[in-house]
């Protein structure tokens, strides 16, 4: 069997179930593939885990492949389960948000590590400053959890339908306690988790080939995943070696998880690529790219995978 | 004159305890040393000189007995800063400088700024050691380290001299000279002193008062009174009053050794 | 090949002329000639072997790649520096050693909870501190404050330790001296155990200084206002801005160093009595 | 055994003042929770929430306790004391590449010390870019020697036994570079009218009056490692270990677990420290350096 | 018998430097020392008796003349392992026990271990330590160490035996009997002894020459030849001829001192 190495964006859960039912119910094996997944965490950059040869493909948001891609590391996107974006801002009532428009005078909380491209272009196109101030909005680099707004400490954080917005409401704060923005309803919605190779590797018939079987088995995992999102979801379980998961959350992020991939037979819609590459250069004085990409994905793999 | 005692050792007992029993440092001492009195202890090593010392001047706690310093306890004439003590070793403090070493108790004392320099002078030249002031203790050889710290002692005025082998390191001619410097200070300051010392021409030529003490368990073998005049050049260690004294003290001393 | 090769011949070069200049007698300039020939070496080796072997910059940029983001990059570096180091460790550093430091001086003087605090001591002094940076972010906010909470609670028990140890460092028969004296508490705190405690002091105020350092930027990782070098470290190193990432490096390290070679050097002035002072 | 009435009451002060800092930090928790249902709260109802809250800012004691049980005694209990959900198993995996990195901290540590004590070129360079090592944020470069060491095809045990080892060694060189000069000019002149060679210098002289400064840093050192093991499993995916635990806490504000992985990391801190300490009373009692 | 000498020492000189300026230790110094002589080095403290110890035992280089040991440079006997050597203090190795120092020298020199105990075992008996050997030196009082530190130095059989000044820390009785049982050593093994006292009469009794020094600069001020007879019980310290040359020894003393 070939072997495959997987590196994720984040630590093992439902969010990658589509790889890991594919492992576990035979997908792989089935294709001639021995895959390896490798679970991503807070420090671990994907992009530089395949540069360093630590993995074959690895699982990445738009934004920062196509950054990654700018700094000279040429990834390319092969395939594409997500069809839109689960990324929100969360905000509490209480702080005075309802709209867009109140954000002025308040404080942010955002991912960064690469994640923070689709809300920055989101400002721009708000108007907002980034640097504080009466008529800007004051940043906090959140970590990696939701307590700043539990705590007051931000009116809003980045959350992602499937998980964070969960751990506030687990926390107890009702839905009707808080006002949701959806990047996809702000139309500033970037592409998320999507498999990314390196372009040179890619010339290699042998690893088109392996990439092939392993989007094609990967897919497989993920409609059975829709499908079946309780026993997804146990599979996800039996893999987290943590420990830390709890199978509530799991069940319910599978189920939010299943949204966002169901539109997606894993090729790339182009339409969604030039939606993400106009709303990344468009972030004002300080684009996340400065100019359109070339060759940044294909579907040479999908093409065949999905025949 | 009539002498009112101004250390009176009583049963005096001291035993420590230790991981492999106990040691008795001193058992059933008595002693009494008045006013202007010149003391040495004498003994072989281990036997309890050092911590007598120790006793008078309240840094150790006799198990049983009882101590007088001045009619009160050796506490409250420590309080009282009854006491001036030179150690076995140097013991300068290495921060500071030779003259910060002795300005130290004096300080302590509240002694005015004026009056410490003063002092300071006049016993760096006693112990011949007028240029060293400034010098720490590291740049001194031992012998001029000891020095310092008798100088130390000899800053404040205190009324008792306790003394422990101060002489130890020095040579035959910087001890003799030292010797005859003490003398000197005490016939003229009327201090007692308590002086422990390994030299029996030294404890001879020194007291009024030899205490010969013998180890396993400490105690007192012998006190001789001697009878030698209070005046005394360094030739009186050839009068033939002198060599019987030492004598004395050196069958005592041998007396304390066949115990072993 | 030819990177490679000039490598091992600067590693040669190198390494000779510190041969040479350490057989010669010290004098303060091989002392600092010694130690930087050692780093340049190693900096042009690093240079030679990432070029020669073609390593991928997103995984370990060339020094001279490092060295442009430094220049360039200048205002964000004073920016952060001032963020973490001015901020986050100096406040954090001088309030736990100085919150020591006094607790020391309590402790010493109540036996009683100095045979209780020690041994419990030992145990917090050996959590994990990477543990307590996200507890302290949540109790303290995402500001410097909570970066200056973590400094102190890393500073607090390596300083007090040291202190306390140095508070008994006198020995007896420099102590039996002040009793002597019938000297007060005070008068024996000042005039002896401070003065022998010194090096012992200076002792944990240099251990506290890398640990400053690196607990303020460590406890950015969990949450931070977008400026500060543990916040840039981090999230460059997202951006594969991995040559940034080095000029924070760089920085953290000067900072660290020199921090710690002041604090040597004022015990150095303070201490020049002890023995270990003297060469 | 003198110790034990003063650490009693400490630890019980402890206690106490946690309980009252977790009533302090709860409530405002509490106070949001009841404003938003709209109900008043009496004190005793303010306190009952505070010390059973899902997420407490500050867990009260018997919250961690009961996790820690739950984790711990409970799974070997239920006979399962080495799966996933046990700390037991993730104490496990830390402690194994804290004792690896440990071992490779200290052998570095001696290595680069009998360096410096011997070789007068060492001696003037390593030493200040030492002391700039550790002043490099180290969970900054972890990621990096992760990466790079993947890279290289080494995985598992050894990245994060490096980890502790970049945190272990230092303590180690310093402590052992004073230990080795310890001898005074006496000792090492008396080896010389013997016509000592160097060897024999270093290990009946050197090496024997290093011991106590070896002991102290190796406690120092053992410490250090555990940090590093913790650190080096943020990057590797926190698959597992305490330092996993502490992640996987920290990312879904689970403070119960957070607060019990430290605890058990910092028990696991003691206990090796304990050990050396244990190991120094033994060997120093054998060489007649302890009284 | 014609007398090679052993340790032949020409226009010596040695100068510390030191932040402060040059310190003249040692300043053209000239002595020859035969086999077989018991030589002691007197003076006051600072004058350079260590020093010129070290400078024999190639423990220091001089900064000029030459000195040679047994016809080769000090460093080839140091390596021939010629000294055995005497520190001021004592200078145990904490951790072993006084059996284990005693014994060291010995292993590193190779002897095997049967006669390493047999070594340890005679210079015990001969410093009156039997049935210390198993004790750490911290178990002994300052005294005890300081004979273990002399049995130590006996322990392998170097010809030439430089001691400095061992007996310092010893009470008199104690003393006398290890200078005679010293007498009595270098009777049998006809060893050549450099000897720094502090004590006339211990330099007088035990010397087939007495080097009297004095400091700044230090050099030698006088060479005193003993008359006194190889065989010598502690009586002769009462002989005329005893008297006489410590006389001369102390005179010269003085006459050091004097340049103070
Ligand atoms: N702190 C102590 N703990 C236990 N034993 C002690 C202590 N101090 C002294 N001793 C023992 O008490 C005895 C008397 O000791 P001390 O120091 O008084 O002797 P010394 O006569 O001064 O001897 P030296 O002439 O060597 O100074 C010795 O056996 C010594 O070992
Ligand atoms: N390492 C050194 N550095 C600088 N000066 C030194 C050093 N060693 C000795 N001296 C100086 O050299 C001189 C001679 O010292 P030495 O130790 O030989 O004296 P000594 O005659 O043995 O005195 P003592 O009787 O006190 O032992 C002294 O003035 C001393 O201060
Ligand atoms: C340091 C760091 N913080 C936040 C994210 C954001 N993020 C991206 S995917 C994902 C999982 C969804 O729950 C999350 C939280 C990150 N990647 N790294
Ligand atoms: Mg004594
Ligand atoms: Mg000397």
């Amino acid at each position: 069997a070939d072997d495959v190495t997987l590196q994720l964006k984040w630590v093992t859960q439902a969010q990658f179930a589509g790889y890991y039912v594919a492992a576990d119910k035979g997908f792989y094996e089935e294709e001639g593939l021995n895959v390896t997944i490798k679970p991503g965490g807070p420090d671990i950059a994907p992009a530089q885990v395949i540069a360093g040869g630590g993995a074959d493909v690895v699982l990445d948001w738009m934004p920062s492949a196509l950054a990654s891609r700018e700094k000279g590391l040429a990834l390319v996107n092969i395939a594409q389960p997500f069809k839109s974006s689960g990324m929100m801002l969360t905000c509490r009532k209480d702080a005075g948000i309802a709209s867009p428009a109140d954000f002025a005078g308040k404080t942010l909380g955002v991912w960064f590590f690469g994640n923070e491209y689709p809300f920055l272009s989101w400002m721009n196109k708000l108007g907002l400053s980034t640097e504080g101030g009466a008529d800007g909005v004051t940043v906090l680099k959140q970590g990696f959890n939701v307590d700043p707004i539990l705590q007051g400490q931000a009116a809003c954080v980045s959350t992602m339908t499937y998980n964070e917005y969960w751990q506030i409401i687990d926390a107890g704060l009702t839905p009707d306690d808080l006002v949701v923005f959806k990047y996809e309803d702000q139309g500033v919605a970037t592409l998320e988790d999507g498999m990314y190779v390196l372009e040179d590797n890619l010339k290699d018939p042998a690893f088109e080939d392996k990439m092939v079987r392993f989007v094609r088995a990967s897919m497989k995992g993920w409609k059975w995943a829709e499908a079946n999102p309780t026993d997804a979801a146990m599979i996800v379980l039996d893999n987290d070696a943590s420990g830390a998961q709890t199978e509530e959350h799991q069940i319910r992020m599978m189920g939010e998880i299943a949204k966002l991939t169901a539109a997606s037979n894993g090729a790339l819609d182009p339409a969604d690529y030039e939606r993400t590459v106009a709303s990344l250069m468009s972030g004002g004085s300080d684009p996340v790219i400065t100019a359109k990409p070339e060759g940044a994905w294909t579907h040479a793999i999908t093409d065949k995978a999905l025949k | 004159m009539t002498t009112d005692p101004v250390i009176s050792a009583k049963n005096l007992s001291l035993t420590f305890q230790t991981n492999d029993g106990p040691v008795h440092a001193l058992k059933d001492v008595n002693l009494e040393i008045n006013k202007g009195d010149f003391v040495s202890f004498i003994g072989p090593s281990g036997c309890g000189k050092t911590t007598f010392l120790r006793v008078m001047a309240d840094l150790e706690k006799p198990t049983a007995g009882e101590i007088t310093v001045n009619g009160v306890s050796a506490e409250d004439a420590r309080r009282a800063r009854a006491y001036g003590y030179v150690f076995q070793h140097a013991g300068l403090y290495p921060w500071r400088t030779i003259g910060g070493n002795i300005r130290l108790p004096l300080e302590i004392m509240g002694v005015s700024k004026s009056e410490q320099d003063a002092a300071v002078k006049e016993v760096l030249e006693m112990v011949h050691l007028d240029g060293f002031e400034k010098k720490y203790p590291w740049q001194l050889s031992g012998g001029m380290q000891q020095r310092a710290s008798i100088a130390r002692a000899l800053a404040f005025h205190a009324d008792i001299l306790l003394m422990d082998e101060p002489f130890g390191a020095l040579d035959e001619i910087v001890r003799d000279h030292l010797n005859e410097q003490l003398l000197e200070l005490w016939a003229r300051t009327n201090k007692t002193i308590g002086f422990v010392t390994h030299s029996i021409p030294e404890a001879v030529y020194l007291s009024t008062k030899i205490v010969v003490m013998s180890p396993r368990p400490g105690r007192i073998t012998d006190v001789i009174e001697s009878t030698l005049p209070k005046e005394r050049p360094l030739e009186i260690r050839d009068s033939p009053e002198f060599i019987e004294i030492a004598h004395r003290v050196r069958d005592g001393l041998r007396a304390g050794h066949a115990h072993d | 090949m030819i990177w490679i090769l000039s490598g091992f011949v600067i590693w040669g070069v190198g390494w000779r002329l510190n041969i040479w200049l350490s057989h010669k007698p010290k004098t303060s300039f091989t002392r600092l000639a010694v130690p930087i020939i050692f780093g340049i070496t190693l900096i042009a080796m690093w240079e030679c072997f990432v070029r020669g072997l073609e390593i991928s910059p997103v995984l370990l940029p060339p020094p001279s790649m490092i060295a442009v983001a430094f220049a360039e990059s200048t205002n964000i570096l004073w920016e952060d520096f001032v963020q973490t180091v001015i901020k986050g460790a100096l406040s954090g550093y001088i309030i736990g050693c100085g919150a020591a430091f006094l607790t020391a001086i309590a402790i010493d003087r109540f036996p009683f909870l100095q045979r209780g605090l020690l041994p419990v001591g030992n145990f917090v002094a050996a959590l994990p501190i990477i543990g307590m940076a996200p507890i302290l972010v949540m109790w303290f906010g995402f500001d410097w404050q909570s970066k200056a909470a973590v400094v102190v609670v890393m500073v607090f028990f390596p300083m007090l330790v040291n202190t306390v140890q140095g508070l008994q460092a006198s020995d007896h028969m420099q102590r039996d001296l002040m009793r002597t004296y019938a000297a007060s508490y005070a008068q024996t705190l000042i005039k002896l155990r401070l003065p022998a405690a010194m090096p012992f002091i200076f002792n944990g105020l240099k251990i506290a200084t890398t640990l400053a350092l690196i607990g303020a930027i460590v406890a950015e990782f969990f949450g931070s206002p977008i400026k500060g070098m543990g916040f840039r470290i981090s999230t460059s190193v997202g951006q594969l801005a991995l040559d940034l990432v080095w000029a924070e490096i760089v920085v953290a390290a000067v900072v660290g160093s020199a921090f710690y070679g002041g604090v040597a050097l004022l015990e150095k002035a303070v201490t020049s009595w002890h023995p270990s002072q003297r060469g | 055994m003198r110790n034990v009435l003063p650490v009693l009451t400490v630890v019980i002060a402890i206690f106490v003042l946690w309980y009252a800092g977790a009533v302090a930090l709860n409530a405002a928790w509490a106070h949001d929770k009841a404003k938003r249902a709209g109900v008043e709260l009496t004190t005793s109802e303010l306190i009952a929430d505070t010390m059973s809250q899902k997420k407490p800012k500050l867990p009260p004691p018997h919250q961690v306790g009961a996790e820690i049980w739950k984790t711990t005694g409970a799974m070997v209990i239920k006979g399962k004391a080495f799966s996933k959900r046990s700390l037991l198993y993730h104490t496990g995996i830390t402690l194994s590449s804290t004792l690896l990195g440990f071992a490779m901290g200290t052998a570095l540590g001696i290595a680069l010390a009998v360096g410096i004590v011997y070789n007068r070129t060492m001696d003037m360079s390593v030493m200040p870019w030492v002391i700039a090592s550790q002043t490099i944020p180290i969970l900054a470069i972890a990621p990096m020697i992760i990466v790079v060491l993947n890279a290289v095809g080494i995985s598992g045990l050894l990245p994060k036994a490096v980890i502790s080892m970049y945190l272990s060694f230092f303590p180690v060189v310093v402590g052992m570079v004073k230990g080795l000069r310890s001898p005074d000019h006496m000792q090492l002149d008396q080896m010389k009218t013997w016509n000592a060679n160097s060897n024999q210098e270093f290990w009946k002289l050197r090496l024997p009056s290093s011991m106590p400064y070896l002991f102290t840093s190796l406690k120092i050192a053992m410490a250090a490692s555990l940090v590093g093991a913790i650190v080096g499993e943020l990057p590797t995916g926190a698959v597992a270990g305490l330092g996993a635990r502490l992640l996987g806490g920290s990312y879904y504000g689970q403070t119960i677990q957070i607060w019990s992985a430290l605890l058990v990391a910092a028990a696991l801190a003691a206990g090796l420290v304990g050990l050396i300490g244990l190991f120094q009373k033994i060997v120093l009692k054998r060489m007649g350096m302890a009284r």
